[in-house]
C-alpha cells in the first residue's frame, strides 16, 4: 500500500522541495499542497518511468554531488584558461573510449552528464550494446590518464549507489 | 439580461464539444444530436427575430461587466435576422451533409457546428476585437470544412483560401490595434463615440485604421480586387460546405454595416464610392467568370462574387433605403447561392464520370427533378421573377440614387444579361445537350448502370432550399417591412449606443 | 554598486549574444548552429536574471525557467531531427 | 527606442510579406509567422512601451503599463498558432496528395482533363 | 380577386396537369383545358361590365415599400387581350392532344404551356408596371421551356437560348425603363401612369425611358434588328409555335406598345423611332419570308412583318392608326393561329415541312388545305377574308402619313411590304396546298382527326365571319378595345366595313396583290436574285457575339484568375498598402508628444540580431531547416521584448508556443522537400521585394506614429481598478484574459481546437489513396540507429514529473502572478511531447494512453459548462464568482470560478498540442521503412540476463 | 554588512557574465564543433549558475524576501546541458564521420549513432517517389 502510494519516496520528497522552491513560500498550505503533489504528480507519471533504480545509499550521493561540483567549478575555470588564452592549434583533443560497468541506465546516464559537466570531457556517445562511452577530450595528454581518472573517481561511486 | 441572446454561439459550442467528447466513434448520433441541435438553433433564432422585431436593442454583457469594458453582445433587427438566415442555412446543409457526405472525413458535425458557433458569434458581438476571435473560429471552422473530403484540387485551393484569410488575420490585428491606439476602446458603441471625439492630429491614424478594416471585412466579402480566393475555394470546397459558405460573405458584408456604416459613420463615409465601384467590378467579373467557367461548381461560385458585388452596391450606398434592400438581397442571395451549390453536387453524383463539367455527356439520372431544381435556383440567382432575385434587383434598382445611378444600373442590367446566358448554357448543357447524346448513343453501347443515389434522401433539403427563395418571394411585403425597420434601427446609431453604454450604468 | 554591476554584466551579456550570432550566421555543420541557438537561449535567461535584479522583481522568474526547458527542447528536436528525421517516432 | 522597435516591426513585417509571396508552401508558411510576429508586436505596442511597469497589481508598483494589448496578444499569438499549425499540417497534406510543393491551384477556365471529374465524388 | 384568378388559374393547371399525366393523356389534356376554360369564362363574366365601360379592378399587397402590388384590371385592351391569348391557348391544347406523340411527355407540354398562359394573362392583365414587369419575364422563361422542349433536337436548344437572352434581355432593359417610368409618374399602377402622359412626355428622362422601354417591347416582338431570335425559336412543336410566335407571346411587344400608348405615344421621339422600326421590319420579314421553304419558317418571318405593321401603326401615334392596329392584332391572330395548325397538319401527315417537297395537298387532305387556303387568302389581304380590312386600313393611315417631308415615303415602302406579303402567301398556296399532286411525300397524307383540323375550323371560320361581317362581328370589340389603348381622347371616325369607296388605299392594294401574284409567278428568277444578294446571317452574327463574349470572358478570367497565390496576395497586399496610404495621407497628421524611452545597448544589440533574422530569413529561406533555424530567433527575441516591454505573460507564451511550432515545423519538414526550388527571375523577385518594402515602410511608419503619442483614456483603467476588487486576481492581464474578456478566450481554445480537429481529419485520410502511396513509396533516409538515446531518455524522465509540477504552479499563480491555463497547459503539453521525441511515438503512448481528443472537447465543455453555470444565479454567461476559503492546517486560498474556466482552456491547450503532433508522427511512421525500435533503451540496454534487474 | 552583500553580489553578477562571454568566445573561437561543444556547456552552466546565486543572494539579502526558485534553474540546466552536448556531438558525428572515432574496442556493436547503415535504396523524403 505504502509502496504503491509512493512509488519513488525520494522524487515524491524532490518534489516537495521543487514546489516550495516554485512558491517561495514555507506556510503550511503550501507544504501540505506540495506534499499532495509530492503523491499525486509521481503516481501520474509513474507509467513513463518504469523500473525505476532505487537508490539507497544517500551519504555516498551527498558525497558524489560534493565531488561533482567541485569539479565543475574547477572545470569551468579549466576550460576558460583554454578558451582564452590557448591557441587552438595547440589543443590536443582527442575521443576517448570508456568501458562501463555500470549497467543500470539511470547510472550510466548521471555518469555521462558528470563527465560532461566535469573538466575538458564531453560524453558524445554511448555503443549501442551500452557497453562503452565515448568521450571528447578537449585537451588531455593522456587518454589512458582520462580513463583511469574517470572510471575510479566517478564510475566507482555511481557503482555504490546504484548497484 | 436575456439568456438567450447568447445560445446561438453556446449551444453549438456546446454540441460540437460534445459531439467530440462522447460521439466521435457513432456517426449517426453524430447527425443527429447534430440536426437536433441546429433545429433548436432555428427555433432560437426564429424567437430572437420575434424579440428584436419589437425593435429594442438588447445589450447582453457577456461576464457581467459593463459596457465598454467587458464583451457585450448585442441582439437587434439586424443581427437577429443574420442568425436566423444561418440556423436555417446550417440546418438545410446539417441534413444534405448527414445523406452521406458526412463519411467523407473525420469530424464534419463538431466542425459544423464550430463553424455555426463562429459565424454565430460574429453575428451579435458588439465588440470589435471579439468579432476578431469570431471572425477566427468562423475561419478556422471553415479551412476544416472546406479541406472536408481531401482530394488534390481541394488541398491545393485550399492552402490558397489559408494563406490569403491569414494575411486578412493579420490585417485585422494591424487595423484593431490603431483603432485602439487612438480610441483607447474595442467596444463598437463606445468606438462609435470615441471616433468622433478624435483629436485632428490623430486623424490620419485613425483613418489608417478605419480603411485597413475596412478591407479585412471586404475579404471577407469578396470584393474586388480582394475577391481572388473565392472562386478557388467555393469552387473546390465540398458541395455541402460551399453551400454553408454562402453566409460567410455574409459575415464580411455585416460587418461593413455594422462597423463602418454604423459605428465609424463619417469617418467611413469616403469609403462609399469607393466600395460601390469596386462592387460594380465585382459584378463584371462575377458574372464573366461564371459565363467562362468550365464546371457548374465554378459556374456558382463567380455566382457568388457577382451577387456580393450586387450587395455591396447596395450597402456602399450608405444609405438607409439602399440598405433596407442590401438586407433583403443578403437573405437572398445566401439562399439561392447555397441550393445552388447543392443541386450542382446533386447533379454531379448523378453524371457517371463527369461530374459537374461543364461538357457533352449522358445525363444525369433523375433529370427532370434536377433539372427543375437547377432551373428554379438559376432563376432565383440571376435574378428572374417570380423567386427573390427578382424582388430583390428590383429593390436595389429602386433605391439606387444619385450621381452613379446610371452606372450602377448599367452593371446590374448587363451583369443580369451574362449571367442569365452563363447559366442557359449551362443548363442546357447539362439536361438537354446531355440528353441528346444520351439519346444518340443508347443504340450503340448499353452503359454498365451505375448505382443511382436516391434523390428522397436530399430531396428534403433541396426542397427547403428552394422554397425559401419562392417564400422570401411570395412574402417579399413582411419581409421588406422587417428590412426596413431593421435599416431604421440600423440608421439610429445613437439608440444603439445608448442601448449598450446604457448598460453599464449599473456597473456592479 | 549592484546597478553597476549589472550594468556591466548586461554590456557583457549583450557581447555574448553578438558572439553567438556570428557562430550562428557561420556554420558551418546545422550543428553548430543549434550550438549557437542553445547559448543564444542561454544568454537570453542570463538577461532575464539580470532585469530581475535590475528592477528587483522576481516577475521574470518563470520566463527564464521556460527560456531554459525551450532552449534545450529545441536543441533536442533539431538534433533528433539530424538523427533520425522523424523528430517523434 | 521606440525608433527601434518600429523599425523591427517594420523589417518583420517587410520579411514576412517577402516569404509569403514566394512560391512554394515553406517559405509562405514562414512568411506568415513572421507576419505573425510583426502584427504581434505592433498590436503589443499599441499599448506604448514601458518598462518595468507589469500589470500585476502590487502596492509597490507606481504604474502599470497597459494590460489590455498584452491580453489581446496573448489571444493572437494562441489563434496564430493554430493557424500555424493548421496551414503546416495542410502544406504536407497537400504534398502528400499532388507531390507538389508550389502554392498554385488548378485553373478555373482551362477543361477538366480527360478522366478526372472533379465534381463526381460520391458520399 | 377573381381577375386574379384569371391569371392564376392557368398556372394551376399546370401543377395539375403535371400530375395528372398519370392518369392519362386525356385527363391531362382536359386538366389543361378545364383550366384554360374556367379561366375564360371567369375572363368573361367581367366582360359585360368592361362593355359597360368599367374598368375592373383588384389588389393585394405584395411589396407596397416599392409598389409592388398584385393588381390586375380588365379593361377592353385587357379584355381582348387576355381573351384571345385564353380562346386560342384553348384550340392549342385541343390540338396538342393530338399532335403530341406517344413520346412525348406531355404532362410537362401542358405544364410549361399552362405556365405560359399564365404568364401572358398576367402580362395583359397586371395594372402595376411591377408585376407586368413578373409576369413579362415569366413569358420569357416558359417559352424557354417550350422552345426547347424537345430536348434531343440541337436547334431547340439553341432557339430556346437565343429566344431567351434575346427577349430576356430585352426584359432587363424594360425593367430599367419601367421603373423610371414609375419614377417619373410617382406611381406604378398604370392607371395613374396612363392618366399622367402629358407630364411623362415632358420630363427630361423621356427620351431614355422610352428606348428602354422600346427595347423591351421590340425584343419580344421580334423587331428590325432583334427579328431574328422569332424564326429559330420554330424547333419548338408546332402548337407551341402557332400559341406563342403567332398569336400571343410576339404580341406582347405589340400590347405594350398599345398599352403605353397614352403615355408614350404622340411626340415625334416616339414616331421616329416606332413608325420606321415597325415599317423596315414589315418589309424585310416579308422579303425573307418568301423565300423560306420550311413552312413554319415562312410563316414565322411572315409574323415577325405583321408584328411590324403593327408596330408601325402604333408608331404613327395617331387615334386612327392605333385602330387599325388592334384591329389587326384580332385578325392576325386568327388567320396566323390556323396557318401555324395547318402548317403542322402538314408536318405531321406528310413527314415534312419544306415546301420543295410539297404540293398538290388539296387533293389528298381537301379538308385541312381548304381551311389551309382560307387563311392564307387573308393573310395575303384579299377581299373576304379579314386579313383584307385591317390591311386597308393600314395603307389608308400610311397614305396620309409624312415622314421626314416626303409624303411618298411610308405609302411606298407599305406597299412594298404588302406585295412581298402577298407573294409569300401565293407561294405557300401554289407551292404547297394547289397544284398536282405528287407522290414522292415521306408518308401518305390524309387529313388528320377531326380534333386537329377542328381548331383551325374554328378560326377560319372566324376569318371568315370578320371578313364579311366585320362590324357586327368585330366592331364592338374593336371599338372597346381601341378606347382603351387611346385613352380618354375620343375615338376618330371610322368605319369596319369591306367597301370604302375607291380610295387610294384600295388601288395600292390591288397593286400589291397584282405584283404579289407575279412575283410568286416569277419565283425562280426571283431566288437567283434573292441569291445574288449579300445576306447577312442574324443568327450567325448573334452566335458569333455570344461566342465572342464567352471567349472573352474566357481570356478574362484567365489573364486574371491565374490561381497564382503569388500574385493575389501581391495584389491584395498593394492594394492594402495603398489603401491604408491613401487613408493616412488624406487625413491630418500631428506628430506625437510622448517622451521616448532612451536607447540601451542590450536593445541595440538585439534590434541587429532581429535585422540580421529577416535579411537571413529572406536570403536563405530556401534551405527550409536554417529558415526554421531563423525563425526560433525571432521568436526568442519577441519574447525578450515582451518581458523587456513589462509584459511576463505574453513572453511566456510566445516561448512555449514557439517551442511546440518548432517541432511541429520539423516535423513537416521531414517529408516536405528539404529546400525550396530556386524562385524564377529576377523580376517577380524584385516586384515582391517592392511590395515588402512597402509593405515594412508603411507599418513601421504607423508604429512609430502610435507610440510616439501619448496614450487615449482607455476602458483598460477599468481592469487595473477592478482587477482585484472585481475579478480576483492581480495579475490583471490573466483577469482580463479569464474574466472581464473570458469570452474571447473562450473562442481562442475553440480556435484551437477546431485546428487539432482540422488536422486530425488531414491527415487521417493522408493513411488512404494518394497520400498513402506516396508515403508508402517514400524512404525515410534515416542515417543514425540511435532512436532512442539513452541521456535523454533518462533524463527526460526524470524532467516529467519536475515539468508537471511547475506546470501546476503555473496554472495555479496564474491569476495572481504570470502564468494561467494556457501556458501551463503548453509546458505540460511539452513534457509530454518531450516524453514522445525521447522515448518514442509508440512506447510513450502507450503508457499514458491520453486521449486528446477527448481532453479537447472535455477542455472547451468544461469552460463552456463553467459559462453556463452563472445562468442557474441569473447572471450573463461566464459570470465569475471567487471567495476566500480557510481551512485548518492549509490556511486561507481563494477559490474562483474563473480557476474552472481555466482548467477548460489548460485541457483544450494539452489536447490541441497532443493531437497535432501525434497525428503528424502517426503519418510520418508511414513512412519509415526501416524498423523503429519499440520503445527507449531497448534491446542492448535492456538489463541483460545475467545483470541484476535494476531497481528492486 | 551591507557592503560585504553589495560586493558578493556584484562579484557573482560579474563571475557569471565573465563565464557567459567566455562560453560564447569559445563558441565563436574555437576550430570544430566537438571542441566549440565544451564552452558553451560548461562556462554558460556556471556562468547562470553564477548569477542565479547572484540573484537569490541579492532578494535573501538585499530585498529581503525569500527567494530560492533560482535553485530551479540551475537544477535544470545541470540536467539538461549534458543532454544538450550529448545530443549535439552525435548529430555533429553523424555528419562528419572522417572526425568521428575508430569503432568501439571489445564489443561486436558500434557507437549507437553509427549503428544501421542506410535503408537500401528510395528517395529521400521530401522528393516524390511516385513522380518519376
Ligand atoms: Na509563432
Ligand atoms: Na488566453
Amino acid at each position: 500500500m505504502l509502496r504503491r502510494t509512493f512509488p519513488h519516496p525520494l522524487l515524491s520528497l524532490m518534489l516537495l522541495l521543487v514546489w516550495l522552491l516554485l512558491v517561495n513560500d514555507l506556510s503550511m498550505g503550501h507544504v501540505v499542497l506540495g506534499a499532495a503533489i509530492g503523491i499525486v504528480v509521481p503516481l501520474l507519471t509513474a507509467r513513463y518511468w518504469p523500473d525505476r533504480p532505487r537508490v539507497r545509499n544517500l551519504p555516498a550521493i551527498v558525497s558524489y554531488g560534493i565531488i561533482v561540483l567541485y569539479d565543475i567549478v574547477v572545470a569551468n575555470v579549466q576550460v576558460a584558461m583554454i578558451v582564452l588564452f590557448r591557441r587552438n592549434d595547440r589543443l590536443r583533443s582527442h575521443f576517448v573510449e570508456i568501458p562501463l560497468e555500470l549497467r543500470t541506465p539511470e547510472a550510466i546516464a548521471v555518469l555521462a552528464g558528470t563527465i560532461t559537466m566535469t573538466p575538458g570531457t564531453v560524453s558524445a556517445d554511448l555503443s549501442s550494446d551500452g557497453r562503452s562511452l565515448l568521450v571528447h577530450c578537449l585537451d588531455a595528454d593522456s587518454p589512458d590518464e582520462v580513463v583511469a581518472s574517470i572510471k575510479s573517481r566517478y564510475e566507482k561511486r555511481l557503482m555504490e549507489i546504484f548497484e | 439580461m436575456n439568456h438567450w441572446i447568447i445560445v446561438p454561439i453556446v449551444l453549438p459550442a456546446l454540441t460540437a464539444a460534445f459531439l467530440v467528447l462522447a460521439l466521435r466513434h457513432d456517426l449517426l448520433r453524430q447527425r443527429l444530436v447534430s440536426i437536433a441541435s441546429t433545429v433548436a438553433l432555428l427555433a432560437v433564432a426564429i424567437g430572437l427575430v420575434v424579440l428584436a422585431d419589437d425593435g429594442t436593442t438588447r445589450p447582453y454583457a457577456v461576464g457581467d461587466w459593463p459596457a465598454p469594458f467587458g464583451i457585450i453582445l448585442v441582439l437587434d433587427r439586424l443581427s437577429a435576422m443574420m442568425l436566423a438566415l444561418t440556423a436555417a442555412l446550417g440546418l438545410v446543409v446539417s441534413i444534405y451533409a448527414s445523406g452521406g457526405w458526412d463519411t467523407r472525413g473525420r469530424h464534419f458535425h463538431a466542425l459544423f457546428q464550430f463553424q455555426l458557433m463562429g459565424i454565430g458569434g460574429a453575428f451579435l458581438t458588439g465588440d470589435v476585437f471579439n468579432l476578431f476571435v469570431f471572425f477566427e473560429v468562423m475561419l478556422i471552422a471553415s479551412y476544416g470544412l472546406m479541406l472536408h473530403g481531401g482530394g488534390g484540387r481541394r488541398l491545393r485551393a485550399g492552402f490558397q483560401y489559408v494563406a490569403i484569410n491569414l494575411i486578412g488575420s493579420t490585417l485585422f490585428l494591424f487595423a484593431v490595434g490603431l483603432i485602439y491606439a487612438v480610441t483607447g476602446t474595442l467596444n463598437m458603441a463606445d468606438l462609435a463615440v470615441k471616433v468622433a471625439q478624435v483629436g485632428e492630429g490623430d486623424a490620419a491614424l485613425l483613418s489608417a485604421g478605419i480603411f485597413m478594416l475596412l478591407l479585412v471585412f471586404a475579404l471577407k466579402a469578396a470584393l474586388v480586387p480582394l475577391h481572388w480566393w473565392l472562386p478557388t475555394a467555393y469552387g473546390a470546397a465540398s458541395p455541402p460546405v460551399a453551400a454553408l459558405f454562402a453566409i460567410m460573405t455574409k459575415v464580411g458584408a455585416y460587418a461593413i454595416i455594422r462597423v463602418h456604416y454604423m459605428m465609424f459613420g463619417d469617418a467611413a463615409a469616403a469609403a462609399a464610392p469607393w466600395i460601390v465601384g469596386a462592387a460594380l467590378v465585382s459584378m463584371a467579373i462575377g458574372a464573366l467568370g461564371a459565363l467562362a467557367t468550365r464546371r457548374l461548381g465554378d459556374l456558382a461560385a463567380f455566382a457568388v462574387v457577382w451577387s456580393m458585388g450586387s450587395l455591396l452596391v447596395a450597402i456602399g450606398m450608405f444609405d438607409p433605403g439602399a440598405m433596407a434592400a442590401a438586407l433583403y438581397y443578403a437573405a437572398h442571395s445566401t439562399v439561392a447561392g447555397a441550393a445552388l451549390f447543392l443541386i450542382a453536387d446533386a447533379i454531379a453524383q448523378r453524371r457517371a464520370g463527369h461530374g459537374d463539367a461543364l461538357v457533352l455527356a449522358s445525363p444525369p439520372t433523375q433529370s427532370t427533378p434536377l433539372s427543375a431544381a437547377f432551373f428554379l435556383a438559376a432563376i432565383a440567382m440571376c435574378g428572374l421573377p417570380p423567386l427573390s432575385g427578382f424582388v430583390g434587383k428590383l429593390l436595389i434598382l429602386d433605391a439606387t440614387r444619385g450621381p452613379l445611378a446610371v452606372w450602377i444600373w448599367g452593371f446590374i442590367l448587363a451583369t443580369s444579361l451574362v449571367t442569365i446566358i452563363a447559366f442557359a448554357r449551362a443548363g442546357s448543357l447539362l439536361f438537354w445537350k446531355s440528353e441528346a447524346v444520351a439519346v444518340a448513343g443508347a443504340a450503340g453501347n448499353a452503359s454498365s448502370p451505375t448505382p443511382i443515389p436516391a434523390l428522397r434522401r436530399t430531396a428534403l433539403p433541396l426542397l427547403a432550399l428552394l422554397l425559401l427563395p419562392a417564400a422570401l418571394s411570395g412574402f417579399a411585403g413582411p419581409a421588406a417591412r422587417y428590412f426596413d425597420a431593421a435599416a431604421a434601427q440600423i440608421a439610429d446609431v445613437q439608440g444603439y449606443v445608448d442601448a449598450v453604454l446604457g448598460a453599464g450604468d449599473k456597473a456592479r | 554598486m549592484i546597478a553597476t554591476a549589472c550594468f556591466v554584466a548586461i554590456i557583457t551579456v549583450s557581447l555574448a549574444v553578438a558572439l553567438s550570432v556570428y557562430r550562428l550566421a557561420r556554420g558551418p555543420d546545422l550543428a553548430d548552429r543549434v550550438l549557437a541557438l542553445d547559448t543564444l537561449a542561454i544568454n537570453a535567461i542570463a538577461l532575464i536574471v539580470l532585469l530581475g535584479i535590475w528592477y528587483g522583481t522576481g516577475m521574470y522568474f518563470e520566463a527564464a525557467m521556460l527560456f531554459a526547458m525551450v532552449g534545450f527542447l529545441s536543441t533536442v528536436a533539431f538534433c533528433k531531427f539530424r538523427l533520425r528525421g522523424n523528430v517523434i517516432e | 527606442m521606440e525608433f527601434l522597435v518600429a523599425t523591427a516591426i517594420g523589417a518583420l513585417t517587410a520579411t514576412g510579406i517577402y516569404l509569403t509571396l514566394r512560391g512554394q508552401t515553406f517559405p509562405v508558411i514562414v512568411g506568415l509567422a513572421f507576419l505573425t510576429y510583426a502584427v504581434n508586436l505592433f498590436l503589443f505596442v499599441t499599448g506604448r512601451l514601458a518598462i518595468d511597469k507589469p500589470p500585476i497589481i502590487s502596492p509597490d508598483a507606481a504604474a502599470y503599463t497597459d494590460p489590455l494589448p498584452q491580453a489581446l496578444v496573448l489571444t493572437a499569438i494562441v489563434i496564430s498558432f493554430g493557424m500555424t499549425a493548421l496551414i503546416v499540417v495542410l502544406a504536407l497534406r497537400a504534398f502528400l496528395e499532388t507531390g507538389d510543393d508550389t502554392v498554385a491551384a488548378p485553373s478555373l477556365v482551362e477543361a477538366p482533363p480527360e478522366g478526372e471529374s472533379p465534381g463526381a465524388e460520391r458520399p | 380577386m377573381s381577375i386574379a384568378l384569371v391569371a392564376l388559374l392557368p398556372l394551376a393547371g399546370a401543377l395539375l396537369a403535371s400530375l395528372t399525366i398519370r392518369s392519362g393523356r386525356n385527363v391531362c389534356a382536359a386538366t389543361a383545358g378545364g383550366a384554360t376554360a374556367l379561366a375564360l369564362a371567369l375572363l368573361l363574366s367581367h366582360a359585360p361590365a368592361v362593355f359597360a365601360g368599367e374598368v375592373v379592378r383588384t389588389q393585394i399587397d405584395w411589396l407596397p415599400q416599392i409598389g409592388l402590388s398584385f393588381s390586375f384590371f380588365v379593361d377592353g385592351l385587357g379584355l381582348f387581350f387576355a381573351g384571345l391569348i385564353l380562346i386560342i391557348g384553348l384550340l392549342i391544347i385541343l390540338y396538342a392532344r393530338f399532335y403530341l406523340g406517344r413520346q412525348d411527355p406531355m404532362g410537362r407540354f401542358f405544364a410549361y404551356l399552362l405556365l405560359f398562359q399564365s404568364a401572358m394573362v398576367g402580362v395583359a392583365l397586371s395594372e402595376n408596371v411591377l408585376l407586368f414587369l413578373v409576369f413579362w419575364e415569366l413569358t420569357s422563361l416558359s417559352s424557354f421551356l417550350l422552345i426547347g422542349y424537345w430536348r434531343h433536337l440541337p436547334e431547340g436548344r439553341q432557339g430556346a437560348r437565343m429566344a431567351l437572352i434575346v427577349t430576356g434581355g430585352g426584359g432587363l432593359l424594360l425593367i430599367a425603363g419601367m421603373l423610371m417610368l414609375g419614377e417619373i409618374a410617382g406611381s406604378y399602377q398604370l392607371t395613374e401612369i396612363l392618366a399622367r402622359g402629358e407630364a411623362i412626355k415632358a420630363h427630361p428622362l423621356y427620351l431614355p425611358t422610352l428606348l428602354l422601354i422600346l427595347a423591351g417591347a421590340f425584343t419580344k416582338s421580334a423587331q428590325f434588328p432583334f427579328h431574328f431570335w422569332l424564326p429559330h425559336a420554330m424547333a419548338a412543336p408546332t402548337p407551341v409555335s402557332a400559341y406563342l410566335h403567332s398569336a400571343t407571346m410576339v404580341k406582347a411587344g405589340v400590347f405594350l406598345l398599345a398599352r403605353l400608348w397614352p403615355a408614350l405615344a404622340g411626340t415625334e421621339e416616339w414616331f421616329l423611332i416606332v413608325a420606321p422600326v415597325g415599317l423596315v421590319t414589315m418589309g424585310i420579314a416579308a422579303w425573307i419570308a418568301i423565300f423560306k421553304d420550311d413552312l413554319k419558317g415562312l410563316l414565322a418571318f411572315s409574323t415577325v412583318s405583321h408584328l411590324g405593321m403593327m408596330t408601325m401603326l402604333l408608331g404613327f401615334g395617331t387615334p386612327l392608326a392605333a385602330v387599325a392596329a388592334v384591329f389587326h392584332v384580332l385578325n392576325h391572330a386568327t388567320f396566323k393561329a390556323a396557318l401555324f395548325m395547318g402548317a403542322g397538319i402538314v408536318d405531321h401527315e406528310a413527314g415534312t415541312r419544306d415546301a420543295r417537297r410539297l404540293g398538290g395537298l388539296i387533293h389528298l387532305m381537301p379538308i385541312s388545305a381548304t381551311l389551309a387556303l382560307i387563311a392564307t387568302a387573308s393573310m395575303a389581304g384579299i377581299p373576304l377574308f379579314n386579313g383584307f380590312l385591317s390591311k386597308e386600313m393600314m395603307l389608308d393611315v400610311a397614305v396620309g402619313t409624312t415622314y421626314a417631308g416626303l409624303p411618298w415615303l411610308i405609302p411606298a415602302a407599305a406597299t412594298l411590304a404588302t406585295i412581298f406579303s402577298v407573294a409569300y402567301s401565293a407561294r405557300l398556296a401554289f407551292h404547297v396546298y394547289l397544284g398536282p399532286a405528287r407522290d414522292d411525300y415521306p408518308h401518305k397524307p390524309h387529313d388528320p382527326p377531326v380534333g386537329m383540323w377542328l381548331p383551325v375550323a374554328v378560326l377560319c371560320f372566324l376569318v371568315l365571319a370578320i371578313g364579311m361581317l366585320p362590324a357586327m362581328v368585330a366592331g364592338p370589340l374593336v371599338e372597346l378595345t381601341a378606347q382603351a389603348v387611346i385613352g380618354p381622347a375620343p375615338l376618330p371616325e371610322y368605319k369596319l366595313a369591306i367597301w370604302h369607296g375607291l380610295t387610294p388605299a384600295l388601288g395600292l392594294s390591288a397593286l400589291a396583290v397584282v405584283c404579289g401574284g407575279l412575283l410568286c409567278w416569277w419565283y425562280a428568277p426571283l431566288l437567283r436574285f434573292r441569291l445574288s444578294l449579300p445576306r447577312p446571317e442574324a443568327k450567325r452574327l448573334f452566335d458569333a457575339a455570344v461566342a465572342a463574349l464567352v471567349d472573352f470572358s474566357r481570356a478574362a478570367v484567365a489573364a486574371l484568375h491565374t490561381e497564382s497565390l503569388r500574385r493575389y496576395a501581391g495584389i491584395i497586399i498593394l492594394t492594402i498598402v495603398a489603401v491604408a496610404a491613401g487613408a493616412y495621407l488624406s487625413h491630418p497628421y500631428a506628430p506625437g508628444g510622448r517622451d521616448m524611452l532612451p536607447v540601451s545597448l542590450p536593445a541595440v544589440v538585439v534590434w541587429l540580431v532581429v535585422l540580421a533574422a529577416c535579411i537571413g530569413a529572406a536570403w536563405l529561406h530556401a534551405d527550409r531547416l536554417l529558415a526554421l533555424i531563423v525563425t526560433s530567433i525571432v521568436g526568442l527575441v519577441v519574447s525578450l521584448s515582451f518581458l523587456q516591454f513589462s509584459a511576463p505573460d505574453l513572453a511566456l507564451t510566445q516561448i512555449s508556443v514557439e517551442v511546440v511550432t518548432t517541432i511541429l515545423l520539423l516535423l513537416a519538414i521531414n517529408l516536405l522537400p528539404r529546400r525550396s526550388d530556386a524562385e524564377p527571375g529576377l523580376l517577380p523577385r524584385a516586384w515582391s521585394g517592392a511590395v515588402a518594402v512597402a509593405g515594412g515602410i508603411g507599418v513601421a511608419l504607423l508604429a512609430f506614429a502610435m507610440m510616439t503619442r501619448s496614450l487615449p483614456a482607455s476602458i483598460s483603467d477599468f481592469h487595473l481598478a477592478q482587477s482585484k476588487p472585481g475579478g480576483g486576481g492581480t495579475n490583471v492581464v490573466n483577469v482580463i484574459l479569464v474574466d472581464f474578456r473570458g469570452f474571447d478566450t473562450f473562442g481562442e481554445i475553440i480556435v484551437l481546437g477546431i485546428a487539432a480537429l482540422a488536422i486530425f481529419a488531414l491527415l487521417d485520410s493522408a493513411l488512404r489513396g494518394a497520400a498513402a502511396r506516396r508515403l508508402d513509396a517514400m524512404r525515410q533516409k534515416v542515417e543514425s540507429g540511435d532512436a532512442h538515446p539513452l541521456l535523454l531518455v533518462v533524463s527526460t524522465r526524470v524532467l516529467l514529473p519536475l515539468t508537471i509540477t511547475v506546470g501546476i504552479f503555473i496554472f495555479l499563480r496564474g491569476h495572481n502572478q504570470p502564468g494561467g491555463g494556457f501556458i501551463a497547459g503548453l509546458v505540460v503539453a511539452v513534457a509530454l511531447i518531450t516524453q514522445y521525441m525521447a522515448s518514442g511515438y509508440v512506447w510513450a503512448a502507450s503508457q499514458g494512453r491520453i486521449d486528446a481528443q477527448s481532453m479537447i472537447g472535455g477542455g472547451v465543455l468544461v469552460a463552456g459548462l463553467t459559462g453556463v453555470a452563472a445562468w442557474a444565479f441569473d447572471a450573463p454567461f461566464l459570470t465569475s464568482t471567487f471567495g476566500y476559503v480557510t481551512l485548518p492546517i492549509v490556511g486561507t486560498f481563494e477559490l474562483a470560478s474563473a480557476m474552472a474556466f481555466d482548467l477548460g482552456v489548460f485541457l483544450a491547450v494539452v489536447g490541441t498540442v497532443l493531437l497535432a503532433l501525434s497525428q503528424i508522427s502517426r503519418i510520418e511512421a508511414r513512412a519509415e521503412r526501416t524498423p523503429v525500435p519499440e520503445g527507449p533503451m531497448d534491446p542492448a540496454l535492456k538489463p541483460a540476463p545475467d545483470a541484476a534487474p535494476a531497481g528492486e | 554588512m551591507q557592503l560585504a552583500v553589495e560586493i558578493l553580489v556584484s562579484a557573482l553578477i560579474l563571475i557569471g557574465a565573465f563565464f557567459l562571454l567566455v562560453g560564447s568566445y569559445g563558441l565563436a573561437k574555437l576550430p570544430d564543433l566537438m571542441r566549440r561543444l565544451h564552452a558553451p556547456t560548461k562556462s554558460t552552466t556556471l556562468g547562470i549558475g553564477a548569477l542565479l546565486l547572484a540573484s537569490l543572494a541579492y532578494f535573501m539579502l538585499v530585498q529581503g524576501t525569500l527567494s530560492l526558485h533560482e535553485l530551479l534553474i540551475t537544477l535544470f540546466l545541470f540536467l539538461t546541458a549534458p543532454v544538450t552536448a550529448f545530443m549535439l556531438a552525435k548529430a555533429f558525428m553523424l555528419r562528419n564521420r572522417e572526425e568521428a572515432p575508430q569503432r568501439p574496442t571489445g564489443a561486436g556493436r558500434n557507437w549507437a549513432t553509427m549503428a544501421p547503415a542506410d535503408p537500401p535504396g528510395g528517395p529521400a523524403p521530401g522528393e516524390d517517389p511516385l513522380r518519376k
